[in-house]
C-alpha cells in the first residue's frame, strides 16, 4: 500500500525529518499526501498502545449523513466557540483525558494513564506511545506542551482558556519525558481530570509556524487545504463546500480498535450537511437524507414518530437533558443607569414572597405538556434529575398553587384592587414585562404561558420578544429588562463549570451581575460552599456541599426554574453501535464505533 | 460617454451612503457579536472584553469605517469574526450560488409573467384574465414561507424532489449529465417558490401597462393594416409598454442578491442569504456590510441595466 | 323636375361599369350599456368605381370616421351593423375575423388621422411596412426590405435609407405623412381610404400630399376614399364628392357639379365657408364670416324629421315631421332634401 | 375694409418685443451631443391695441414660443417685452402675478387643455377661484354668464369637457380666458384641429367678444387663409424670425419675403383648383 | 353605471370584513387569549345537523370535543350529548369597538362544550376569535404602514417630479438609497430605544409606522412618474396663466392623476405589510403574546411540524386572502372608473 510505504521514513526520523524540509517542500509532501494516502485503516504497527473499545465489532463501509443547523466558522479547536464548529472539531481531534457520554465519567484517552498528586495540585499523564497524527505524523508530548501552550496564550483569547486557571494562575504544564507531562494547579481543583475533556490536542508541525507569527487564529479555517489540518480524532478533512457540507474521511492512524482489533472508525466518511434550521434538519431526515438526526424538538418528534415505522428509522427520548429554563428577574444595582421605572419595581422582585408566589403560580406542568409535548420534566433547582451524580434528591417540589401564591402576595402587602388587579403596598399596580429570544419558540411559548398563570394572580405581564442579541445586550449590558427568561447548563455534570452562575462574582450571575460583594446573605452562603467544593476532592463531601447549595438556591429562588426538555434524537435503524447520550454530542460521541448494519445501505445520499 | 459616467459616480455615492449608514444602523443596533460568550459560564468577562479590542469593536465607529474602508481598498472587504476569514471569500462562493438561484427564478417569472400578462390583457374581463387576477391576488395573500414548505412538504410526500441543499453530497463522483440533473432537481423547489412570489406582481404590472398601450391609435392603425393578434401584441404593442416594465426589470436584477434570503434559508441553499441572516443574528458585523455592499453594487447595476435598456428599447430617448 | 317621380328605389340606382365597393343600407349604432342607442351612421349607401377618388364632406360627428372604420371591420365590439358593404362582390359583414385581416391592409387600407400617433413610437419606421408586407406576402427579410424601399420611394420619399432606419419622432410632419401613405399603399390596395390625413399638416405640405395622392391614384388605379371637413381640397381632386350630415348622406354627385351647383343647403353652407383670402375676403356686412348656424343636433333614436331642419335656411313644415328620402334630380346626383336646389 | 386696417394701425401698441431670443437645448442620454434649437432670434413685434393680430407660420418656425413669451409663461433669454408702455420684469413674481390676469391664452384644442376631471363649470371657475374674485353661488353664476357669452348652454355646466364637441370646447376655453377680463387674448393655434365651418364660428364668437369685451388679440395659425380672412396685421415667421410683418392688405397684395410668398402661393393653388371647379361644374 | 355597481359591491364585501373584524368582541364566542391548556391544537369544531343516531335537526349541534387517552394532541368528538348552537349567547366579556362593555356574543354553545370553528392552537385558544380580534391589529397596522407610505411617496414623489432638477435627483437617489439599505438592523435598534414598558400594541404599532416610512421609495418612484406627465399638461399651463399657485396647480391637476396608482398601490400594499409582520415575528419585533394578529398567527405556520400537522392553522391566511382580495376588488373597481372618466 502507497499509504504505508510513504508513511513508514517519516515514523522514523519524525521532527528532525521535518524541520530540514524547506517550506515548500512540506507544503508539496503533505500534498502528495493528501493525494496518495488512502483513508483505509492502517495495520497496527508494534509499539502502538491502541485503546480497545467495547462495542458490538461492526464492518468497514458507508457514509453517515448528518445536518447541522448552521455553517461550523472555523476548524481551529482553540479559537472556536459556536456549536457547529466544537462538534465537528470534536471529531477531527482527541483529548487527553474524556468524559465518556454514556458513564458521565471521566476515562483515559490519548493518555493510558493519569496520577494525581495528595494535594490534588500535580497532575501526572502518561501518554500513549504509538499515536499518530492524521496525517501519519507521531504524537508526543511536544505537542502537549505546545497545545497548551497555545489555549493558555493570552494573545490568542482562547475561550478555553478561564477552565485552565486556577485560584487566578493559569496551569503550569512540564514536559518530562516524551511521552510523560506534568500538570501543576495553583490551588487544588475538584474533578480537574475533566477540564482536559475536549481539549484538543494540535500537531506542532503543523500549527507551529502560525503560532510563532501570531497568526495563530486564522489557522485552520474552513478554506485551508485538508492536508494541512490533521487531528487525532477518528476522522480528518477532506472537502469543505461553502454553504452546504464538510465531508471527513476516516482517520487511518486513529488510535482506537474494536475487540477484534480492528482499526475504528469503521466508517468511510461523515460528511456534515448545513441546513440553516431545525425544520429543514426534520425535513432532511424524514426524506432519508440524513441518518442521525440529535436534539429534535418535540413536536417535530412527534411527527417524525408518526413516520418512523415505514421510513425505517427510529426515534429515541433519552430523558431529561442538563439544560435548566428559568425564569429570572432583574436584581442589577440600577443607580446611576436611569432606569427608574424598573428600580421602583425592584421592590416587588427582590421580596421573596413575590418571587415564591411567582414560582408557585406558575404551572409546570402545562409547560411541559404544551412547550415539550409532554417530553420534558418540570424542575425545581437548576440540576436536572437526569444528572444522577448530583442532583439533591431531597429538593422539594412544590405543586402548583394559585392560593399559596395569592397568600404569600397578601403577607408581602400586595392586595387586589376590584377588577382583580394586583396592587403593591403603594398602591401601584404590579405590571412587569417578560423578554425572550424570539427565535427560541420554547421559551416564547413558555412565558406565554407564565403570562396566562401569573394573570390569574392578577398581575399585568407582558410579554417582550426580543432578537436574542438584543436580549443578550439588555441582560448583560443595559440592565434595561424587568424579568428573562433564558436557559442555562448542559454541557458537563459537573457542578464546576456553573462557577460563574452561582458566584456572586461571576460573569452569569444573572440576577445580579458584578456586584462587590455578596449582596445577600444566601448568596455569601453559596459563594463559600461553592468555593469549598471546588478544592474539596471527595465526591461524597461536594455531593454534600453542592446538595447545600441546591436547597439555597430553591429556598431564595433567585431563578424561578420552570422545565427542562427531554434530549430527542433518531437514526436509521441501520445504524449499529447507536448508543446516545444525555451530554453532548448527543449522538456522535461514539461516531467511531458506528457502522452501517446491512451490506450496501451506506448513507443514503451518496446513492442520490 | 458623459451619462454613464455620471451614474457610475452616483453608484459610488450611493455605495459610499449605504455603508456609512450600514455602520450607523449597526452601531444602534444591540448587542455584538462576542455576547453570545457571556452566556457561557465557562468563558470570563474579560476574555470577552479582549476579543472585542482585538477586532476593534472597541473603537469608535469613524475608525471602525476608516479601518472598513481601507480593507475594501485591499480587496478584503472586511474581516469575519466568527468566520476568522476575509469577507469578500465567504461572500463570493454564496453570491455565486445566490445568483445561480435567482437569475433562473427571475428569468421564469418574467418569461411567464410576460406572455400571460400580455395574453390576459387582449382580453380584459374576460373568465381566464378574472382567473389570472384572482389567483395573482391569491398568491400576493401567501407568504413566501409558506409557499415553500407548501412545495417542500410536496416534495417529501412524492420522493419526487429533494428537500434541500444545492448539490447532493455525491455531486463530485456524478458525471457531467449527472451533476446538472441533481442541481436541476434541487433547484425546482426554491425556483418555483420565488417564481410564485414574484409572479404575481409581473403579471399585474405586464397587464396594466399593456392595456394602457392597447388603447393607443398606433395599435388600432396596425390592425387596420392587417397585422394578426399575435404579432400586434408582441411586436406592436409590448415594445410600446415597455418603459415601466423595464424600469421593473432593472428592479427584479438589483433584488438578485437579496429577493431570496427566506428561501434559501428554509431549503438550505447555501447562498448569501442564510449567510447573512446569519450574520446580522449574531452581528457579524463586516459580514453584513459586505453583503448589503454587494447587494447595493447589483441595485446600482440594476438601474444603470434598465437605464440602457431603455435606450435600446425606446427611441425616442436616445438621439442618434 | 317633380319631386317625387325622381324618388327611385335603391337597387335600381347604380352607376355606369362594376363598382368596386357597393355600400348599401349600412347602419351603425354605438350601444352603450345604460344609454338609449343612436345611430351613428343610419342607412348609408353608396358605390365606387375601380379607380376612382371619391371625397367625402362633412363636419366631425358626421359619421364619416365611422363609416371608414366600418368599411374596415374595425368598429369596437359594442357596435352593431347591419347593412351590407359588398367589396368585389363580397359581402364584408359576413366574413369572419382571419379573412378580415387577408383584406385589411391587402385589399383595403387606410391612411390614418394623425400619422404621429398611428405609428408605433417603438418601432422603426421601414419595419412597420415591412410588418404590413409580411402579414400578406411570403418572402424573406430581404425581399421585403427592397420592397418597402420600393414603397417608399413611390411615394416620393427621397433619403429612402434615413427614412427607412428612422423612428416616427425622427420624421418631419410631411415626411410621416408620406410614410403613412407607403404603409397604406404597401401591399396595393384596391382601395385606400384617407381619412382626414391632412388636417394636421401645414398648407404647403398639405397641397403636396394631394398631389401624390391624386398621382398615385392615376398610376396605379387604385380606388380612393378622401374624407375631410374642407371643400377646398376636393376641388380638382375628387371624382366625386359624397356630402354627410349627421350619419347621413345628404348630397353627392360629380364633384365639378356638386361644386358649382350644390343642391342640399347644407352643401350650400360649406361651400359659402371657404375663404377668398386673394380676391379679397367674404365678409358679411357686419364684418363677420358667413356660417351655417347653430352645430350638429345630438343623436337620438327618436328624432324625426329632416336631422339638417333646425339649422337650414329653405325648411319647411314638412322637414320637421318627415326625414326626405334620396331623390336623384339629375344622372350621377342625388341629395336628401325636399326643398334642395332653393 | 383696407382703410378701416390702416385706421387701426394708428392705435398705440399694446404689446411690445424687442429682440426676443429664447433657445432650448436638449441633451440625450449616453450622449455628449447637445441640441440646440433656436426657437426665436431677435424678434420685434408690436401688437396694436384693441387689433387682431394675426402670427402665420409653419410647424415649428417658433410661433408657440413667440407666443408663450408674450403670455409672460416663459421667461425669453435675452429681450424685452413691454405691456401697456411699461416693461415686463420676469424677476419680480409679484408683478407677474398681477400681470397674468390682463393677458390669457386660449390653446389648441386637444385633450390636454382642458381638465377631463373637470366639468365645464369648474373650468371657467378655475381662474375666478384662483384669482379669488368670486366665491360660492357667485362664482358658479359668473360661469353660467360667460358660458352663454361664448354660446355654451349654461344646463351643460356639469358635464364634463370630455362630452363637448370640438368648437364647444374651444368655446369653453374662450370663457375661461375671459374669466379674468383680461386686455390681451393670445389665440396658440386655437383653431388647429377644428372644422371650416366650426372655424369660421369661432372666429365670429371672437370678433364679436373683441368690441363687447375691447380685446387685442393674438391669432397663432398655420393657415394663412384663414386668418387672412379677419386680421388686421399679419406677421409671418419663418425659422424663428418675423421675415415680414403689416397689415393684412399689405402682406396679402405685396408680399416681400420668399416665404410669404410661397405660404399665399400653395393657399392660392388649392383655392383655383376650388374656383376653377365651381366655374367648371356650372358649365 | 356597470363600474359603479362593482364599486358598490367590492366596497360592500370589504366593509362586511372589516365590521366583522371591527366588532370582533361580538362575532367571536371567545376571549382571544384564554387558553384551555387541555386542546392545544384541537381541530375545528365540525357543526352537524345529523346526529349520531341519524336524527335530524333543525338547530345545529355540536359534540364536545374530548382528549384522546394515548395521542398527544389528538382529539375525538364525545358523542354522548349534543350541544346546540344559540345565537346571542352571554359569554366572557368584551369592549365592543374598544368602549363599550359587553357580555352577549353573536353565537355559542353551553359550557362545558367549546365551539372552536377554525381549531385552536398550541395553547388552545380559540383560533376564530383570534382570526377576528388579530385582524384589528392587523388591518390597523396594514393600513397605517400603507398609508405612511403612500403619504411619504406622494409628497415625496410630487415635489421631485414636479419642481424637477436637483431636488429630483436628490429624491431618487434617496429613494435608491432606502431601496437597499438594511432595514432589519434600524428595526432592530429602534426597537432597543423603545422602552418596554408601553404597550405591546403600541409598540408593535410604531415599528409598523417606521416600516411605513421605509417604503416610501417604490412609491415615490411611480409617482414621480405620473407626476411628470401630469405637469406638462396645456391644462397646467393655463393654469398658471391665470396665476395659480404651484400648490393649487398640485391639488387640482395633479394629484388627481395620482389617485389611480395610489389606489392599486394601497391594495397591493395592505396584504403585503400584513404579512411583513411574520417576518417582523421572525425577528423578535412582531407583536407580543397573548394578543393576536394575523402576522403572528401565520408565524405560527413557520414551524414545518405546525403546517404538516394541523392544517386549519392555515385558515388566518385565508382571512389575509380575503381582505386583500378585498382591497385589490376596490381597487381595480376605482382604477376601472377612474380611467373611464379620463379617456
Amino acid at each position: 500500500m502507497n499509504g504505508y510505504n510513504l508513511a513508514q521514513p517519516e515514523r522514523s526520523a519524525h521532527g528532525i525529518y521535518m524541520q530540514r524540509l524547506g517550506c515548500l517542500a512540506t507544503l508539496f509532501l503533505a500534498c502528495a499526501l493528501s493525494c496518495l494516502a488512502s483513508s483505509d485503516p492502517q495495520p497496527l504497527q508494534r509499539g502502538e498502545e491502541l485503546q480497545t473499545t467495547d462495542n458490538e465489532v461492526g464492518r468497514y463501509g458507508g457514509n453517515l449523513v448528518v445536518a447541522q443547523r448552521s455553517e461550523p466558522k472555523t476548524l481551529n479547536p482553540v479559537t472556536a466557540a459556536d456549536a457547529p464548529s466544537r462538534e465537528v472539531i470534536g471529531r477531527l481531534m482527541a483529548d487527553l483525558i474524556h468524559i465518556n457520554r454514556a458513564s458521565q465519567q471521566t476515562e483515559p484517552a490519548l493518555v493510558k494513564s493519569w496520577s494525581m498528586s495528595k494535594d490534588g495540585r500535580v497532575f501526572t499523564v502518561k501518554l500513549r506511545h504509538g499515536v499518530r497524527f492524521s496525517d501519519g505524523q507521531p504524537f508526543d508530548a511536544d505537542d502537549v506542551v505546545f497545545s497548551f501552550q497555545v489555549y493558555l496564550d493570552e494573545k490568542v483569547h482562547s475561550p478555553q482558556r478561564d477552565l485552565l486557571v486556577a485560584g487566578g494562575k493559569p496551569v503550569e504544564v512540564q514536559k518530562i519525558d516524551q511521552y510523560t507531562v506534568r500538570f501543576t494547579l495553583a490551588q487544588p481543583y475538584a474533578a480537574a481530570e475533566r477540564i482536559f475533556d475536549s481539549l484538543a490536542m494540535m500537531p506542532r508541525h503543523l500549527l507551529e509556524k502560525s503560532y510563532a507569527e501570531g497568526k495563530f487564529a486564522q489557522a485552520w479555517t474552513l478554506n485551508t487545504s485538508p492536508a494541512e489540518v490533521a487531528g487525532l480524532g477518528p476522522f480528518r478533512m477532506k472537502e469543505y463546500v461553502a454553504g452546504q457540507r464538510i465531508v471527513l474521511e476516516r482517520n487511518p492512524y486513529y488510535w482506537k480498535a474494536d475487540r477484534n482489533k480492528n482499526r475504528l472508525p469503521y466508517l468511510d466518511e461523515l460528511i456534515f450537511l448545513f441546513v440553516g434550521n431545525e425544520d429543514a434538519q426534520v425535513l432532511r431526515f424524514q426524506a432519508g437524507d440524513t441518518d442521525v438526526i440529535s436534539r429534535v424538538s418535540a413536536e417535530n418528534y412527534a411527527l417524525l414518530s408518526k413516520e418512523a415505522p415505514s421510513r425505517g428509522f427510529e426515534l429515541f427520548d433519552l430523558g431529561p437533558s442538563l439544560e435548566y429554563n428559568f425564569l429570572v428577574f432583574n436584581l442589577n444595582d440600577l443607580k446611576s443607569r436611569n432606569l427608574d421605572k424598573i428600580a421602583n419595581k425592584q421592590a416587588w422582585f427582590e421580596d421573596l414572597k413575590f418571587r415564591q408566589a411567582v414560582s408557585s403560580a406558575i404551572d409546570r406542568d402545562d409547560i411541559v405538556k404544551l412547550v415539550y409535548a409532554g417530553r420534558g420534566v418540570p424542575l425545581w433547582g437548576n440540576v436536572s434529575p437526569s444528572n444522577k451524580f448530583w442532583v439533591d434528591q431531597a429538593l422539594p417540589h412544590p405543586s402548583r398553587s394559585l392560593e399559596g401564591a395569592r397568600k404569600q402576595l397578601k403577607a408581602a402587602g400586595f392586595s387586589w384592587r376590584g377588577d382583580g388587579q394586583l396592587m403593591d403596598h403603594q398602591g401601584q399596580p404590579v405590571e412587569f414585562s417578560i423578554i425572550a429570544s424570539s427565535s427560541n419558540a420554547q421559551r416564547m411559548k413558555m412565558a406565554t404561558i407564565i403570562q396566562d398563570d401569573l394573570s390569574k394572580l392578577g398581575m399585568n405581564v407582558h410579554v417582550v420578544p426580543l432578537e436574542f442579541r438584543a436580549l443578550l445586550d439588555r441582560v448583560f449590558q443595559t440592565y434595561d429588562y424587568e424579568a428573562s427568561i433564558m436557559a442555562l447548563g448542559g454541557g458537563d455534570a459537573d457542578p464546576n463549570p456553573e462557577l460563574n452562575v452561582w458566584l456572586s462574582s461571576g460573569g452569569t450571575h444573572l440576577w445580579h451581575l458584578g456586584e462587590p460583594k455578596p449582596a445577600t446573605d444566601w448568596e455569601a452562603q453559596i459563594d463559600q460552599l461553592m468555593q469549598k467544593q471546588m478544592v474539596e476532592l471527595k465526591y461524597s463531601r461536594r455531593k454534600h456541599l453542592y446538595d447545600q447549595v441546591q436547597e439555597l438556591i430553591g429556598q431564595n429562588l433567585p431563578c424561578v426554574f420552570l422545565a427542562t426538555p427531554n434530549i430527542l434524537v433518531g437514526a436509521k435503524k441501520n445504524v449499529a453501535n447507536f448508543r446516545p447520550a444525555i451530554l453532548e454530542p448527543n449522538t456522535l460521541w461514539n461516531v467511531e464505533q458506528l457502522y452501517f448494519r446491512q451490506a450496501g445501505a451506506s448513507g443514503s445520499g451518496a446513492a442520490r | 460617454m458623459k451619462y454613464l459616467e455620471r451614474r457610475v459616480i452616483h453608484g459610488i455615492l450611493l455605495l459610499i451612503g449605504v455603508s456609512v449608514l450600514c455602520f450607523l444602523f449597526s452601531d444602534l443596533a444591540p448587542g455584538s457579536f462576542f455576547d453570545e460568550m457571556k452566556l457561557n459560564p465557562q468563558i470570563s468577562s474579560e476574555t470577552v472584553a479582549a476579543l472585542r479590542s482585538q477586532y476593534g469593536l472597541d473603537k469608535p465607529l469613524p475608525v471602525r469605517y476608516a479601518r472598513w474602508v481601507e480593507s475594501v481598498l485591499g480587496g478584503e472587504w472586511g474581516y469575519s469574526f466568527a468566520y476568522n476569514s476575509s469577507v469578500r471569500s465567504l461572500l463570493v462562493v454564496r453570491a455565486r450560488n445566490t445568483l445561480l438561484l435567482t437569475t433562473l427564478a427571475t428569468l421564469f417569472s418574467w418569461l411567464v409573467a410576460v406572455p400571460l400578462g400580455v395574453w390576459i390583457s387582449n382580453h380584459p374581463g374576460k373568465w381566464y384574465d378574472r382567473l389570472s387576477m384572482g389567483g395573482t391576488s391569491l398568491l400576493l395573500s401567501v407568504p413566501e414561507l409558506v409557499l415553500v414548505f407548501g412545495l417542500l412538504y410536496f416534495a417529501i410526500r412524492t420522493h419526487a424532489l429533494p428537500v434541500g441543499g444545492m448539490t447532493s453530497v455525491g455531486f463530485d463522483q456524478l458525471g457531467l449529465w449527472g451533476k446538472t440533473i441533481d442541481l436541476v432537481t434541487h433547484l425546482i423547489v426554491p425556483v418555483t417558490t420565488l417564481v410564485l412570489a414574484s409572479l404575481p406582481v409581473l403579471v399585474r404590472h405586464v397587464r396594466a401597462s399593456m392595456v394602457e398601450v392597447l388603447k393607443l391609435p398606433f395599435i388600432q392603425a396596425a390592425r387596420g393594416h392587417g397585422i394578426g393578434p399575435a404579432r400586434l401584441l408582441f411586436r406592436y404593442a409590448l415594445p410600446a409598454a415597455g418603459n415601466p416594465l423595464i424600469s421593473l426589470f432593472g428592479l427584479s436584477v438589483a433584488g438578485l442578491l437579496s429577493g431570496s434570503l427566506l428561501v434559501e434559508v428554509i431549503t438550505g441553499w447555501p447562498g448569501i442569504g442564510p449567510l447573512l441572516l446569519e450574520a446580522s443574528m449574531s452581528r457579524d458585523l463586516y459580514v453584513v456590510v459586505g453583503a448589503v455592499m454587494s447587494s447595493t453594487l447589483f441595485m446600482v447595476f440594476g438601474s444603470l441595466l434598465a437605464d440602457v435598456m431603455l435606450v435600446v428599447v425606446d427611441p425616442r430617448i436616445r438621439v442618434e | 323636375m317633380g319631386l317625387f317621380t325622381n324618388m327611385m328605389p335603391f337597387a335600381t340606382v347604380s352607376l355606369e361599369g362594376a363598382a368596386l365597393l357597393r355600400v348599401r343600407a349600412l347602419t351603425v349604432t354605438y350601444s352603450t350599456r345604460n344609454r338609449q342607442s343612436a345611430p351613428a351612421l343610419r342607412r348609408v349607401s353608396f358605390d365606387i368605381a375601380p379607380g376612382e377618388i371619391l371625397g367625402i364632406l362633412g363636419e366631425s360627428g358626421s359619421g364619416k370616421s365611422t363609416l371608414a372604420l366600418a368599411i374596415l371591420g374595425l368598429l369596437p365590439a359594442n357596435c352593431s351593423v347591419e347593412g351590407t358593404i359588398l367589396f368585389q362582390d363580397e359581402d364584408l359583414l359576413q366574413m369572419d375575423e382571419s379573412r378580415w385581416r387577408e383584406i385589411r391592409g391587402a385589399k383595403i387600407s387606410m391612411i390614418f388621422q394623425e400619422p404621429g400617433l398611428s405609428l408605433s413610437p417603438v418601432m422603426r419606421v421601414g419595419d412597420q411596412i415591412a410588418e404590413i408586407i409580411r402579414a400578406h406576402r411570403p418572402g424573406n427579410g430581404k425581399t421585403r426590405k427592397l420592397e418597402c424601399e420600393a414603397v417608399l420611394r413611390g411615394v416620393r420619399l427621397s433619403e429612402v435609407d434615413r427614412i427607412y432606419r428612422a423612428y416616427p419622432h425622427q420624421l418631419s410632419g410631411g415626411e410621416l405623412h408620406r410614410v403613412a401613405i407607403a404603409q397604406a399603399l404597401a401591399c396595393r390596395p384596391d382601395l385606400v381610404i384617407a381619412d382626414e390625413s391632412t388636417r394636421s399638416l401645414d398648407v404647403t405640405v398639405q397641397a403636396e400630399v394631394l398631389n401624390l395622392l391624386r398621382e398615385i391614384n392615376r398610376k396605379r388605379g387604385s380606388a380612393l376614399i378622401f374624407i375631410t371637413h374642407n371643400p377646398a381640397l376636393l376641388a380638382g381632386f375628387a371624382d366625386r364628392v359624397m356630402v354627410m350630415y349627421a350619419g347621413g348622406i345628404v348630397e353627392q354627385g360629380p364633384t365639378a357639379q356638386v361644386f358649382s351647383r350644390p343642391l342640399h343647403p347644407y352643401t350650400k353652407g360649406l361651400l359659402q365657408l371657404i375663404p377668398r383670402s386673394r380676391n379679397g375676403t367674404n365678409l358679411t356686412s357686419e364684418g363677420r364670416l358667413p356660417v351655417i348656424p347653430g352645430s350638429l343636433p345630438a343623436l337620438n333614436p327618436s328624432s324625426r324629421g329632416c336631422l339638417f331642419e333646425p339649422r337650414c335656411s329653405v325648411r319647411t313644415a314638412h322637414c320637421q315631421n318627415e326625414s326626405p328620402g334620396e331623390v336623384t334630380p339629375e344622372r350621377g346626383r342625388r341629395v336628401s332634401c325636399f326643398n334642395y336646389g332653393n | 375694409m383696407g382703410t378701416e386696417a390702416v385706421g387701426r394701425a394708428i392705435k398705440p401698441a399694446l404689446v411690445k418685443a424687442r429682440a426676443l431670443c429664447k433657445r432650448y437645448v436638449q441633451r440625450a442620454p449616453f450622449s455628449r451631443k447637445k441640441f440646440v434649437i433656436d426657437a426665436l432670434m431677435d424678434v420685434d413685434l408690436e401688437i396694436a391695441l384693441g387689433c387682431l393680430t394675426a402670427l402665420v407660420g409653419e410647424s415649428g418656425s417658433g410661433k408657440s414660443t413667440l407666443a408663450s413669451c408674450l403670455g409672460i409663461l416663459e421667461k425669453p433669454d435675452r429681450g424685452e417685452i413691454w405691456f401697456e408702455g411699461s416693461k415686463v420684469s420676469f424677476a419680480n413674481s409679484r408683478e407677474l402675478t398681477a400681470l397674468r390676469p390682463k393677458i390669457q391664452m386660449v390653446f389648441q384644442d386637444s385633450a390636454g387643455a382642458l381638465n377631463p376631471r373637470f366639468s365645464a363649470a369648474q373650468i371657467i371657475e378655475e381662474p375666478l377661484e384662483i384669482q379669488g374674485r368670486e366665491s360660492g353661488a357667485r362664482l358658479r353664476a359668473r360661469a353660467c354668464e360667460l358660458m352663454e357669452e361664448v354660446g355654451l348652454s349654461p344646463d351643460a355646466g356639469n358635464r364634463s369637457p370630455l362630452e363637448f364637441s370640438g368648437g364647444q370646447r374651444q368655446r369653453l376655453a374662450i370663457a375661461r380666458a375671459l374669466a379674468l377680463k383680461p386686455t390681451f387674448l393670445i389665440l396658440d393655434e386655437s383653431l388647429s384641429g377644428l372644422d371650416l365651418a366650426t372655424q369660421a364660428q369661432i372666429l365670429n364668437l371672437l370678433l364679436d367678444l373683441q368690441t363687447s369685451h375691447s380685446l387685442t388679440y393674438l391669432l397663432i395659425s398655420h393657415d394663412l387663409s384663414l386668418v387672412g380672412q379677419v386680421a388686421d396685421f399679419v406677421a409671418v415667421m419663418h425659422h424663428g424670425k418675423i421675415v415680414e410683418c403689416g397689415s393684412r392688405q399689405q402682406v396679402f397684395s405685396a408680399p416681400q419675403h420668399a416665404h410669404t410668398k410661397e405660404l399665399l402661393a400653395s393657399v392660392g393653388v388649392v383655392e383655383a383648383a376650388f374656383r376653377t371647379a365651381q366655374v367648371g361644374g356650372g358649365q | 353605471m356597470a363600474s359603479k355597481r362593482k364599486i358598490v359591491a367590492a366596497v360592500m364585501f370589504l366593509l362586511s370584513l372589516h365590521l366583522a373584524i371591527l366588532l370582533a368582541g361580538f362575532v367571536a364566542p371567545y376571549d382571544p387569549a384564554a387558553q384551555n391548556r387541555d386542546f392545544p391544537f384541537a381541530p375545528p369544531t365540525r357543526v352537524r345537523f345529523v346526529d349520531a343516531a341519524g336524527h335530524l335537526h333543525a338547530r345545529p349541534f355540536i359534540y364536545q370535543c374530548v382528549a384522546r387517552p394515548d395521542g398527544i394532541y389528538e382529539y375525538e368528538e364525545s358523542r354522548e350529548l349534543r350541544y346546540p348552537v344559540h345565537l346571542f349567547v352571554v359569554g366572557p366579556e368584551y369592549k365592543l369597538v374598544g368602549l363599550w362593555p359587553s357580555r352577549v356574543h353573536l353565537f355559542g354553545v353551553e359550557a362545558p362544550a367549546q365551539i372552536f370553528l377554525a381549531g385552536t392552537d398550541n395553547y388552545g385558544r380559540d383560533q376564530f376569535s383570534r382570526i377576528l380580534y388579530g385582524g384589528q391589529i392587523s388591518v390597523a397596522a396594514g393600513l397605517l404602514a400603507t398609508g405612511t407610505s403612500l403619504l411619504l411617496g406622494l409628497l415625496i414623489g410630487c415635489v421631485s417630479g414636479f419642481y424637477g432638477k436637483w431636488l429630483d435627483e436628490s429624491a431618487m437617489r434617496l429613494a435608491e438609497l432606502f431601496l437597499v439599505l438594511p432595514w432589519l438592523y434600524l428595526l432592530l435598534a429602534v426597537r432597543a430605544f423603545l422602552p418596554l414598558h408601553i404597550s405591546p400594541t403600541q409598540t408593535f404599532l410604531l415599528l409598523v409606522v417606521v416600516i411605513g416610512t421605509i417604503g416610501w421609495a417604490r412609491p415615490a418612484r411611480l409617482i414621480r412618474g405620473i407626476v411628470l406627465g401630469a405637469k406638462n399638461r396645456k391644462y397646467v399651463t393655463a393654469s398658471r396663466s391665470f396665476g395659480a399657485s404651484d400648490y393649487y396647480i398640485l391639488r387640482r391637476h395633479v394629484l388627481p392623476h395620482t389617485y389611480g396608482i395610489l389606489l392599486t398601490q394601497a391594495a397591493l400594499l395592505v396584504p403585503q405589510y400584513v404579512i411583513a409582520e411574520v417576518t417582523l415575528s421572525f425577528f423578535g419585533l412582531g407583536l407580543s403574546e397573548p394578543m393576536p394578529s394575523w402576522g403572528n398567527l401565520l408565524a405560527n405556520l413557520q414551524q414545518y411540524n405546525v403546517l404538516v400537522s394541523y392544517w386549519w392553522m392555515f385558515l388566518p391566511a385565508l382571512a389575509l386572502v380575503l381582505v386583500s382580495f378585498g382591497y385589490l376588488n376596490v381597487a381595480n373597481a376605482f382604477h376601472e372608473r377612474l380611467q373611464s372618466g379620463s379617456t
